[in-house]
C-alpha cells in the first residue's frame, strides 16, 4: 500500500488547498491592481501578481478550486453515468447492448477540442458547460469499463447463485455486481479526473473553458503566455501546479489499480544473495545408476511473510524403463519438486540443500546455459492444462519443430518431417493437416499428445508429467496413459508422473512416492503400498478414494500452510493414530527391510497391529 | 470473416453519417450567420442588405433540409461543396492539409513505438528494479504535463533562448525536406510524449501478463534460449493488444493535435476545423469533420483486423 | 437408500436447448448443447446425471432450475409446468429449488460477509426478521459442519472444503425441495471430497431432498446416487438405478466409460474399451446414434435413425439398437 | 459625405491562426532579402481578393497594390490623385473628376471614363455585395462628359464624395473584367499564392507614375501567431511584418536592425442596448462614461502602448478637434454615482457586458471595465462567446452593453457615421436602438455642407451632442504599429484611422 501513500497525502493536500481557499486568507483573486501589473514577488503576494495586477498566489490556489471543481463534477457525472448505462448494456446483451455501448462509438467519433467548441458556441462558455463537455467526453470510458467489468462478472457462479436464489435484477446488479465491479470503475474515475483537469485547462487556453474573471489555471497559462517576455515566472507557477496535481493523481491511479487488481502477484520477487550453492559443499554421494537420482532436495521461497520451505529433504530415483508417482494433495510439494528438477523455480526460490543427479551431472550446480542444454533435451516435461500450454499464436507444428532445432541444427523442413512423425507416433489423425492447426483448434486431448510429442522430440532419458490428465476427459485420460506407457515401453525413457489420483498411480505406476506438506512420508513397490500401506496418511488416502464398495471416509481437518508447518510430524493434527511424542520432534524417515520407507514413528506397531483402515 | 468485415464497413460508414448529420444539424443551431461574419471581418458593421445579398448568393437562405440534402447528393462523389468563405473547394483544403496531421501523428507514434515498446519490455523484465521505478515515474511525469505546457517551454527553450530550433510553422516536404524535418521534430515530440507513456505503460502490462502464462514456461521447458523466448513467444504475444491501444489513440490523436498545431503554428486539420467553426463555415466543418471521423473509423477497422491477424483466436470468429 | 416416493417432484419431458453462437445481427452457428431428454427427480431421491464435457449435463441441471429458457419440451415442479410461469410466483417456486457449483473460489461474492450471503435467501423473500434469519444462519452453519462464529467473516479466510460447505448452506438456507448439485467436489481434493459427499449425502436422508447430482466422476455418483443417466453429445445414452448401469453396463459408451475410469485395486481392470479421436463438434452431430463416430459395435443402420431409450431390462433403459446383441 | 466606416483588421492575435513562417534561419544576424523582393508579414490570409467586398485589412493592403482608384492618401493624410488629376464641385453641386492622361490598365488597355462609370455602376448594383454600395446608390447620374471627365449627380449634396474613393473597396476596374478576372491598374501583378500561406506579387512595368514601383515584386507571408511573427522579422525572414503586438513593441524599438512606426488610429468603445432599461436613459450611459479609468484599459490591454479617448474618436491634430471636447467624459467616478442617482439607481444595479473570449483585446478590457463599473454599483456579468456570436448577438441586440473595437473609414468626422449614426439599420457596430437625434443631424448637415469652415462648427456641436447624447461611450486608442527592417525607407504608417490603408505607400518603398 506504500505506493498508495504519497500520491493520495499530495492529492487529498490540493484538495484541501482548494476547498479551504476562502478560509486561508488570500487577496482578492478577481481585485485587480493595474499599477502593480505583472510586478514580481512583494509583500502580500509572494508569487508576484499577473498582466491585471491580481495576486498569483491566490488564483493559484482559487484556480485549482475551479479546476478541481470542473473535473470531479465531470467525473462524477460521467461515472455515475456510463456505470449505469454499463451495467444495462453488460446485463441485457442484445438491444441494451446495442443503445448504451454501441452508442457510446458515436461520441467516440467526434474529436474531442469539436465537440467543447460546439457546446460551448450552442450554449456559452462557463463552468457549467465546461462541466457538461467534459462529462460527455468521458462518459464512454466509463461505460466500456463497466461494460467489459458486469460482462466478467455475470460469469462468475455467484452471480448465478443469486439470481437463482430468486433475486430481481435490480437487486443483483446494485448488490451483486456494482460492489464487484467498483474497484475498477474507481480506478476508472481517478483516471477521468486526471484527464478532465488537463482538458479543462487546454479548453480554458483556447478560451472556450472557464469564463474570466475567474481564475483557472488554463486561463492564467493562457495570460502568462502572452507576457512571456516580460515574466517568464509567471508562466512557471500555473504549469508546476497544474502537472504536480495530475502527477500525483496519476500515480494514485497506479497505487489503486494494484491494489485492486488481484492479479498482480503480491510477492515482490527479491533474488537470494547467495547464488547457486557452492559446488563441494556437500559430501559426494554415491550414485546407483539411476538415470534420475534425488538427493535430500530442499527449496526454500522469500515471501513477503519470511521463508517458506514448501519442499523438505526429498529424495527418490528414478531407473530407465521405471515409472515413479508422486501422489499428494494440493499444498504437498511435488510440482514444486518437478520446476526444481526442470531448473524452472521463479526468481523468489531457491534450492537450497540436496542434489538431483541426472546421470554425471548435479543438476542445482550446472549454470544456466548447461542446464538449458538439457531442459527438451536429455529431460522433458509435460504440464497439465494443455489449454494454456501451447502458445497460441504459433502454429503447432512450429511448436514441435522449435524444440527439435533448439537442440539440434537441421533445416526448417527437416524438423518438419521429423515434427510430422511424431505427430503420427502420438496418434494424432491427419498429422500433414493438423501441423498446420492453431492450438485452438485442437481438443484438449488433442493438444496433450501435441504437448507429449514435443516432449519427447529429443529422445529424452528422462521424462517429468506434472499432472497431464487432471484436466482431461475420463476417456481421453485413458487414451493418453495408454500412450504414456506404450512409449515409455518402446522407448525406455524413465518417467516421473506427478499426481493426485490414486486410480492413476495404481494404473501407470512402478514405484510411488506420497508427498504431503513438502515431505515424503511414504515411498515404495506401488503394489505393496497399495496393498499395505505403512503411513497412517496413505491409508487415510487410500480409505478417501471412492472405489465402489465401502464408505469413503474424508479426513477432518486441512492441509497446514508452508507458513504453520507443526515441528513434529506434520500429518499429526489430522492423523487417528496420533500420540504426543508424534508432535514433539520432527519425524526422520525409516527404512523397511523390503526397501519401502515411511515417515512415522508408531509405523511398526500400527502394521503388526494390522488395524483395518481407520 | 468477409461478411464480417463488410458488416463492419457498413456499421462504420453508419456512425461517420450519424455524426456528420448530428454536426450539421448542432452548427446551425448555433447562433452566428456565415455571411454576416464575412462582411464583419475587422469589427466593421456592415450593411444588412449586403449581408442578405451574399446569404442568397451562398444559398444559405434555403430551407434547412435542401442544404442537407444537396451535402449528402455531392457526398458519393467526394464534393464535400465550397467553403463559405473563399468558395475553395473543402476536399482540396482537406487534401491539403490531412496529410500534415497525419505525418504529425504517424512522426508521434512512431517515436512513442520506438521508444516506447523496448522500454516497456525492458521494465516488465526487471519488475521492481531502478529501470522499472524510473522509467514508470517518468511515463507518469510525462501523461501529467499537459501538450500545450511542454509545447510552450519547448519553443522558449529551443527556438528563442538556445535558438536551435525554429519557433514552428511548415514547410513542404518537396520544398525543402531537411528543413522539413526539423520543423517537424518539436510538435513530434510534443505529440509523442503522451503516446510514449502510454504505449510504455501498456507494453509493461502486456508483457507482465504474457510472461506469467504457460505457455512461457512451455517454451523455456524446450530449452530455447531467453532471446528467443522473449521474442517469439512473449513480445510476440504481448504486441497485439499494445498495438489496437496505439492505435486507438491515433484514432482519437485525428481531432485532438488542435493545441499542439496552435502551438506551433503546424497547419494541420484540426486549426481550420477551429477557424471554421468561429467563421461557421458550414461545408468546410461538416467536410473535416466526416473526414476525422471516417479515418477514426477506419483506424479502428484496420485494429480490429491487425488484430486478427496477430492473434489467430479472433480470426476464427 | 431411501425408497424415492413413485411420483417425480421435477420432471422434464423432451427438453432440448440450442445455443446461437454469433453476435446480435450475425447468424452464427446453432449448438444443440441438450436434445429430447427425458428425467425425472422425486423427492428424497438422488439422480446421477454422468457424460463428458459437452455432454449437455450442466446445461440440462440448469433448465430444470429453469435458470434458462428451454429451446423444446418442458419442465414441470410439483406439477406445474415451469415454462409459463412468470413474475411473482416464478420467484416463489425459486425459493423451493436450488443449486450448488463446482469452482469454490468462484462460488461465493468476495466482497460480502459469509453469514449475509447465506441469509439472501431468506432476506429476498423477506422470511422472518433479522434475528430469526441470524439463528437460521447460525443453525445452517453448524449444520455443514463449521463454527458459527464463522459468519462474519468473508469467503477469502476459507479453504476450498469449507467453501463449498458454505455453499451448501447457502443453497438449503430458504428450506428448498430440489437441489442441483453441479460437479460439487470435482475441484476439491480426494480427502475433502470426501468429507463433502458424505455431508451431501446426509443432508439429502435428513432433508428428503431430490438430489440431482451432476459429475464426470464415476466412482462419486455410484456411491452417492439411486440412480443413473449418462449423457452424451447432448443426448441420454443409458438410464437405471446405479447398481444396474455400474455393475452390468448396457450401452457401448458407459462400457467404456466405466473401462476408462482407473481402479484401484488391479482385478477390477477389465480389458480396457479405448475410444478412437475426440467426441464429434455438437454444432454437426452425426446422423442417428451420436456415439456411432467412435463406437467399436456400429452398423450402417446406427446411422439411419435416432435409437429410443428403450427399456432393457427392468430397471434401466438404454438408447441402442443393438443393446441385445452386445450385452 | 457619406462613408462606411473602414474596415481595419481585427486580428485574430492571441488566438487561433495557421500560418506559415518561413523558418528563420538560427545564425542571430539579419538574412539579406533577395534582389529587391520585398518580402512582408500579414497577420492573416486574405480569405478572398474580390475588389469591392470588404473581408479585412489584410486584403485590403494586398488589394492597395493590385488596384487602384480615383484618389488615394498620401504620407500626410491629404488626399492626392491617381487615376483623377484633380476633382472639383461645380456650381450645381455636383463632383467632376480629370482623369490622368496616359493610365492605362494592367492588359494595357488606357483608362477611360467608361471605365470610371461601369466601375461606379457595379458597385451600386442591386445584387453587389460591395462594402460602399448604399453609399455609391446616393448618386444621381453619371456622366461623361468626355473621355477624361467624369461628372457624379449626387442625390443630396456630399461634401465627402472623394474620400469614398480613397477607400480600398472602391477601385476603378477595366469594364471588360469577370468576376474571377478582375483588371485593375495597380502597381503589382498577382504573380501566385499558395493557399492559407502566402501570395507573390510582381511589379507592373507600364504604371502609369515613372519609375515606380521602386521594388521588383512583394511576397506576402501569413504568421497568424502573434509572437511567431516577431521571431521572424528579428531574425530576418520577413523584411516587415503588420501588427507588431503591444507586448513586443518595445523589443523592435530597442533593435539596431529594425525601425517601429506606430500610429494611434484604433479605438475601443462601449456600446448600449438603448431598448433595454436603464440603458434608453442618457444619464445612465453618461454615468458609463465618466466611471472608466481609461488609463487602466491602455495599460492592462494594450502595454501601455495607447492613448485615453474621454470624447469622440475625434483624431487629434485635425481641424475639428477639441481638446475639451476630446475630455467631454474625463473619469469622475462621484460624477458617475451622482448622475447614477439622478437617475434613479443610487446603489446601482445589476446586468451584463458582453464582449468575445475569441480576442485578448476585447476581453481585457471588458475586465478592466467591468472592476470600474462594479466600483460605482453597476455589477456586470462577463458574457464572452466566441466572435461569431457576439456579432450575432451585437445585430440581434441580444445584450445590454458591450465592448466594441474599431476605425473609422478616414480621419473625417463623417467616417464616424457607421459607428454613431444610430438611425441606421442594426448592426453590431453600433449602439442598438439608441435615440440620439442631434448627433445624427449634425453628422448630416456636416456632410452636405462644403465650407470647410462651417463643418469644424458644425462639428465641434456634433460632439458636444454626442457628449450629452453617449451614442457609444469612447475608451481608449491602440496604437497600430509596422515593425520595418532599417534598410527599407519610403514606407510610412498613415495617421490616424487610415492606418490600414498604409499598403499604399508600399509603391513608393525601397531598400537604400
Amino acid at each position: 500500500m506504500k505506493r498508495l501513500w504519497i500520491p493520495g497525502a499530495l492529492v487529498a493536500a490540493v484538495i484541501l488547498l482548494a476547498l479551504l481557499a476562502p478560509w486561508l486568507g488570500l487577496a482578492d483573486p478577481v481585485k485587480q491592481d493595474i499599477a502593480q501589473r505583472l510586478a514580481g514577488p512583494m509583500p502580500g503576494s509572494p508569487l508576484g501578481r499577473d498582466e491585471f495586477g491580481r495576486d498569483v498566489l491566490s488564483r493559484l490556489i482559487w484556480g485549482a478550486r475551479t479546476s478541481l471543481g470542473v473535473a470531479f463534477a465531470a467525473a462524477a457525472i460521467a461515472g455515475i453515468l456510463g456505470t449505469m448505462l454499463g451495467l444495462v448494456g453488460g446485463w441485457f446483451r442484445g438491444i441494451g447492448e446495442l443503445l448504451t455501448v454501441r452508442s457510446m462509438d458515436i461520441i467516440l467519433c467526434f474529436p474531442p477540442v469539436l465537440l467543447a467548441l460546439l457546446v460551448v458556441t450552442l450554449l456559452g462558455p462557463g463552468a457549467g458547460t465546461l462541466i457538461l463537455v467534459l462529462s460527455v467526453l468521458y462518459l464512454p470510458g466509463f461505460a466500456r469499463v463497466t461494460y467489459a467489468e458486469v460482462l466478467s462478472a455475470r460469469s462468475h457462479d455467484y452471480v448465478e447463485a443469486v439470481r437463482a436464489l430468486g433475486a430481481p435484477t435490480g437487486r443483483i446488479l446494485l448488490r451483486t455486481v456494482l460492489p464487484n465491479i467498483a474497484g475498477p470503475v474507481l480506478v476508472q474515475l481517478s483516471l477521468a479526473v486526471a484527464a478532465a483537469v488537463v482538458l479543462e485547462s487546454g479548453l480554458s487556453f483556447l478560451g472556450l473553458g472557464v469564463v474570466p474573471p475567474a481564475p483557472s489555471w488554463g486561463l492564467m497559462i493562457r495570460g502568462a503566455r502572452a507576457t512571456m517576455e516580460q515574466s517568464p515566472l509567471l508562466l512557471l507557477w500555473p504549469c508546476a501546479a497544474l502537472s504536480l496535481t495530475i502527477l500525483a493523481m496519476n500515480l494514485l491511479c497506479d497505487g489503486l489499480r494494484d491494489a485492486v487488481d488481484p492479479r498482480t502477484p503480491a510477492a515482490r520477487p527479491r533474488p537470494r544473495l547467495i547464488d547457486r550453492m557452492l559446488p563441494g559443499m556437500l559430501p559426494p554421494t554415491e550414485r546407483t545408476g539411476a538415470v534420475l537420482d534425488l538427493q535430500g532436495l530442499t527449496v526454500e521461497i522469500a515471501t513477503p511473510r519470511g521463508r517458506i520451505r514448501p519442499v523438505e529433504d526429498v529424495s527418490f530415483s528414478v531407473r530407465p524403463g521405471e515409472t515413479m508417482a508422486i501422489v499428494g494433495e494440493s499444498g504437498s510439494g511435488k510440482s514444486v519438486t518437478a520446476t526444481a528438477l526442470m531448473g524452472l523455480l521463479p526468481p523468489a526460490a531457491r534450492p537450497v540443500a540436496g542434489a538431483v543427479w541426472l546421470g554425471e551431472r548435479d543438476l542445482l550446480r550446472l549454470d544456466e546455459p548447461a542446464l538449458r542444454a538439457l531442459r527438451g533435451g536429455a529431460m522433458a516435461m509435460v504440464f497439465q492444462d494443455p489449454m494454456s500450454s501451447l502458445n497460441p499464436v504459433h502454429r503447432v507444428g512450429d511448436q514441435v519443430a522449435e524444440a527439435i532445432r533448439a537442440h539440434r541444427t537441421m533445416t526448417a523442413k527437416a524438423a518438419r518431417a521429423e515434427a510430422l512423425g511424431l505427430f503420427r507416433r502420438v496418434g494424432i489423425a491427419d498429422p500433414e493437416r493438423r501441423l498446420d492447426a492453431w492450438p485452438h483448434e485442437l481438443s484438449g486431448g488433442m493438444r496433450q499428445r501435441v504437448m507429449i510429442a514435443m516432449a519427447l522430440a529429443n529422445r529424452p532419458g528422462l521424462l517429468i508429467a506434472d499432472e497431464p490428465t487432471t484436466a482431461l476427459d475420463v476417456t481421453v485420460q485413458a487414451q493418453i496413459l495408454e500412450l504414456l506407457a506404450e512409449l515409455q515401453r518402446e522407448t525406455g525413457t524413465a518417467m516421473i508422473f506427478i499426481t493426485h489420483s490414486l486410480g492413476v498411480v495404481a494404473e501407470i505406476a512402478d514405484r510411488v512416492t506420497v508427498m504431503y506438506a513438502g515431505q515424503v512420508v511414504e515411498q515404495g513397490d506401488a503394489a505393496a503400498v497399495f496393498a499395505a500401506p505403512l503411513h497412517p496418511y496413505t491409508r487415510a488416502l487410500l480409505a478417501a478414494t471412492p472405489d465402489g464398495d465401502g464408505q469413503p471416509a474424508g479426513i477432518p481437518g486441512v492441509v497446514p500452510q508452508p507458513h504453520a508447518f507443526p515441528t513434529g510430524c506434520r500429518f499429526a493434527p489430522r492423523c487417528s493414530h496420533a500420540v504426543a511424542a508424534c508432535e514433539a520432534a520432527p519425524v526422520m524417515l525409516d527404512e523397511t527391510q523390503g526397501g519401502r520407507l515411511t515417515r512415522c514413528i508408531r509405523w511398526t506397531e500400527l502394521a503388526n497391529g494390522a488395524e483395518c483402515a481407520a | 470473416m468477409i461478411a464480417g468485415l463488410a458488416r463492419r464497413i457498413a456499421t462504420s460508414l453508419a456512425l461517420a453519417w450519424i455524426v456528420a448529420t448530428i454536426v450539421f444539424l448542432a452548427l446551425h443551431m448555433v447562433p452566428g450567420d456565415p455571411a454576416e461574419l464575412l462582411l464583419s471581418t475587422g469589427g466593421i458593421a456592415p450593411d444588412p442588405a449586403t449581408v442578405a445579398e451574399l446569404r442568397s448568393r451562398l444559398g444559405l437562405d434555403r430551407p434547412l433540409a435542401d442544404q442537407y440534402f444537396d451535402f449528402l447528393s455531392g457526398l458519393p462523389q467526394g464534393d464535400l461543396g465550397n467553403s463559405l468563405v473563399d468558395d475553395y473547394p473543402v476536399a482540396q483544403e482537406i487534401a491539403l492539409r490531412l496529410p500534415r496531421t497525419l505525418e504529425l501523428i504517424g512522426a508521434g507514434a512512431l517515436l512513442a513505438v520506438v521508444f516506447g515498446i523496448p522500454a516497456g519490455t525492458w521494465a516488465a523484465m526487471h519488475r521492481g528494479g531502478t529501470f522499472d521505478r524510473v522509467a514508470s515515474g517518468l511515463a507518469a511525469l510525462l501523461l501529467a504535463v499537459p501538450v500545450f505546457v511542454v509545447g510552450t517551454l519547448l519553443i522558449l527553450l529551443m527556438a528563442q533562448a538556445l535558438r536551435l530550433m525554429p519557433a514552428g510553422g511548415f514547410v513542404p516536404l518537396a520544398q525543402d525536406p531537411v528543413q522539413h524535418l526539423t520543423l517537424l521534430a518539436l510538435p513530434a515530440i510534443a505529440i509523442a510524449k503522451g503516446l510514449t507513456a502510454i504505449v510504455f505503460r501498456m507494453t509493461r502490462s502486456s508483457v507482465l501478463d504474457a510472461l506469467s502464462r504457460d505457455y512461457v514456461r512451455t517454451a523455456r521447458a524446450k530449452g530455447l534460449s531467453p532471446a528467443r523466448v522473449l521474442v517469439h513467444h512473449v513480445v510476440r504475444n504481448a504486441l497485439s493488444p499494445v498495438l489496437t491501444v496505439l492505435g486507438l489513440q491515433m484514432g482519437t490523436m485525428l481531432g485532438g493535435t488542435v493545441l499542439v498545431e496552435y502551438v506551433f503554428n503546424w497547419p494541420g486539420l484540426s486549426t481550420p476545423l477551429l477557424h471554421a467553426v468561429e467563421a461557421r463555415d458550414y461545408p468546410m466543418v461538416v467536410g473535416i469533420v466526416l473526414t476525422v471521423s471516417g479515418l477514426f473509423l477506419l483506424i479502428n477497422l484496420a485494429m480490429d483486423l491487425l488484430y486478427a491477424v496477430l492473434d489467430p483466436r479472433i480470426r476464427a470468429t | 437408500m431411501t425408497t424415492p416416493s413413485a411420483t417425480p417432484l421435477v420432471e422434464a419431458k423432451g427438453l432440448s436447448k440450442i445455443f446461437h453462437t454469433g453476435g446480435l445481427f450475425r447468424r452464427g452457428r446453432a449448438v444443440q448443447a441438450v436434445r429430447a431428454v427425458d428425467a425425472g427427480v422425486a423427492r428424497g431421491e438422488a439422480l446421477g446425471v454422468v457424460g463428458e464435457s459437452g455432454s449437455g449435463k450442466s446445461t440440462l441441471g440448469r433448465l430444470m432450475l429453469g435458470l434458462m429458457p428451454a429451446s423444446g419440451g418442458t419442465v414441470s415442479f410439483d406439477g406445474r409446468p415451469l415454462g409459463r410461469t412468470s413474475g411473482r410466483d416464478w420467484r416463489a417456486l425459486r425459493r423451493r429449488m436450488q443449486i450448488v457449483f463446482q469452482d469454490p473460489y468462484g462460488s461465493l461474492d468476495p466482497r460480502r460477509r459469509v453469514g449475509a450471503q447465506i441469509a439472501d435467501g431468506l432476506a429476498i423473500h423477506r422470511v422472518g426478521d433479522a434475528g430469526q434469519r441470524a439463528e437460521r444462519v447460525a443453525g445452517m452453519l453448524e449444520r455443514v459442519g463449521l463454527d458459527p462464529s464463522h459468519a462474519q467473516r468473508y469467503p477469502h479466510e476459507f479453504s476450498g472444503g469449507q467453501r463449498q460447505r458454505i455453499g451448501l448452506a447457502r443453497a438449503l438456507a430458504s428450506g428448498p425441495d430440489f437441489l442441483v448439485a453441479d460437479e460439487p467436489v470435482s475441484a476439491l481434493d480426494v480427502s475433502i471430497q470426501a468429507q463433502i459427499v458424505q455431508l451431501l449425502a446426509e443432508l439429502r436422508r435428513d432433508l428428503g431432498l431430490a438430489l440431482l447430482f451432476i459429475s464426470h466422476d464415476l466412482p462419486v455418483v455410484r456411491h452417492l446416487c439411486d440412480r443413473v443417466m449418462v449423457m452424451y453429445l447432448g443426448r441420454v445414452m443409458e438410464e437405471g438405478t446405479a447398481e444396474a448401469v455400474f455393475t452390468s453396463p448396457a450401452h457401448p459408451y458407459t462400457r467404456a466409460l466405466i473401462s476408462a475410469t482407473p481402479q484401484l485395486r488391479p482385478d477390477r481392470r477389465a480389458d480396457r474399451i479405448l475410444l478412437a479421436g475426440d467426441p464429434p463438434s455438437p454444432s454437426n452431430p452425426p446422423s442417428g446414434c451420436v456415439f456411432r463416430t467412435r463406437c467399436a459395435h456400429a452398423r450402417p443402420a446406427c446411422a439411419e435413425a435416432v435409437p429410443e431409450l428403450r427399456p432393457h431390462g427392468e430397471s434401466r433403459r438404454v438408447a441402442c439398437i443393438r443393446a441385445e446383441e452386445i450385452a | 459625405m457619406v462613408g462606411g466606416s473602414r474596415c481595419i483588421t481585427m486580428t485574430r492575435r492571441a488566438l487561433l491562426g495557421a500560418g506559415l513562417s518561413l523558418p528563420f534561419l538560427s545564425l542571430p544576424g539579419r538574412a539579406q532579402s533577395a534582389d529587391g523582393i520585398l518580402r512582408f508579414g500579414l497577420s492573416a490570409f486574405p480569405p478572398n481578393l474580390q475588389p469591392w467586398v470588404s473581408t479585412g485589412a489584410a486584403a485590403g493592403t494586398v488589394k492597395l497594390m493590385l488596384h487602384r482608384s480615383l484618389v488615394t492618401y498620401d504620407s500626410k493624410g491629404q488626399l492626392r490623385g491617381e487615376l483623377a488629376e484633380s476633382w472639383s464641385v461645380d456650381d450645381e453641386g455636383a463632383w467632376v473628376f480629370k482623369l490622368r492622361p496616359g493610365c492605362v490598365f494592367q492588359n494595357g488597355d488606357p483608362v477611360t471614363a467608361d471605365d470610371v462609370k461601369w466601375s461606379i455602376e457595379q458597385i451600386a448594383g442591386e445584387t453587389s455585395t460591395a462594402y460602399m454600395r448604399t453609399q455609391f446608390q446616393g448618386i444621381e447620374r453619371i456622366e461623361i462628359p468626355d473621355p477624361q471627365t467624369v461628372r457624379l449627380v449626387t442625390k443630396t449634396p456630399t461634401a465627402t464624395l472623394p474620400t469614398w474613393f480613397a477607400n480600398y473597396n472602391t477601385f476603378v476596374l477595366s469594364r471588360n473584367s469577370t468576376p474571377s478576372e478582375p483588371i485593375g491598374a495597380g502597381p503589382f501583378r498577382l504573380a501566385g499564392q499558395e493557399r492559407g500561406t502566402a501570395i507573390e506579387l510582381a511589379a507592373f512595368d507600364k504604371f502609369y507614375k515613372p519609375g515606380f514601383p521602386k521594388l521588383k515584386g512583394i511576397r506576402f507571408t501569413v504568421y497568424a501567431d502573434e509572437n511567431l511573427r516577431v521571431a521572424a522579422l528579428q531574425s530576418g525572414d520577413v523584411d516587415m511584418i503588420e501588427y507588431v503586438p503591444w507586448q513586443s513593441m518595445g523589443t523592435v524599438e530597442s533593435d539596431p536592425r529594425l525601425r517601429l512606426d506606430a500610429v494611434e488610429g484604433p479605438f475601443m468603445c462601449v456600446l448600449f442596448n438603448a431598448t433595454r432599461p436603464p440603458f434608453d436613459d442618457p444619464r445612465v450611459r453618461q454615468a458609463i462614461a465618466f466611471a472608466v479609468k481609461r488609463e487602466d484599459i491602455v495599460k492592462a490591454a494594450f502595454f501601455g502602448r495607447g492613448k485615453p479617448m474621454a470624447g469622440l474618436p475625434i483624431v487629434a491634430g485635425t481641424p475639428w478637434y477639441d481638446d475639451a471636447l476630446a475630455n467631454g467624459w474625463a473619469y469622475d467616478p462621484a460624477k458617475a454615482k451622482a448622475l447614477l442617482a439622478e437617475a434613479g439607481h443610487p446603489d446601482g444595479f445589476q446586468t451584463t457586458l458582453l464582449a468575445t473570449a475569441q480576442y485578448g483585446m476585447h476581453k481585457d478590457t471588458a475586465e478592466v471595465v467591468q472592476q470600474h463599473l462594479a466600483a460605482i454599483g453597476i455589477q456586470c456579468e462577463l458574457q464572452l462567446p466566441d466572435w461569431s456570436t457576439r456579432v450575432a448577438r451585437g445585430t440581434k441586440g441580444q445584450y445590454d452593453i458591450a465592448i466594441h473595437g474599431l476605425a473609422a473609414d478616414n480621419n473625417d468626422p463623417d467616417g464616424l457615421t457607421s459607428v454613431i449614426d444610430t438611425s441606421l439599420a442594426p448592426t453590431h457596430g453600433r449602439s442598438f436602438g439608441l435615440k440620439a437625434p442631434k448627433t445624427v443631424d449634425a453628422l448630416a448637415r456636416g456632410r452636405a455642407e462644403f465650407d470647410p469652415a462651417k463643418r469644424v462648427e458644425i462639428y465641434k456641436e456634433m460632439q458636444r451632442a454626442a457628449l450629452e447624447e453617449v451614442p457609444l461611450a469612447g475608451l481608449a486608442w491602440r496604437s497600430q504599429g509596422y515593425g520595418l527592417d532599417r534598410r527599407l525607407t519610403g514606407f510610412t504608417n498613415l495617421p490616424g484611422a487610415l492606418t490600414t490603408s498604409s499598403g499604399a505607400t508600399l509603391e513608393e518603398t525601397s531598400f537604400t
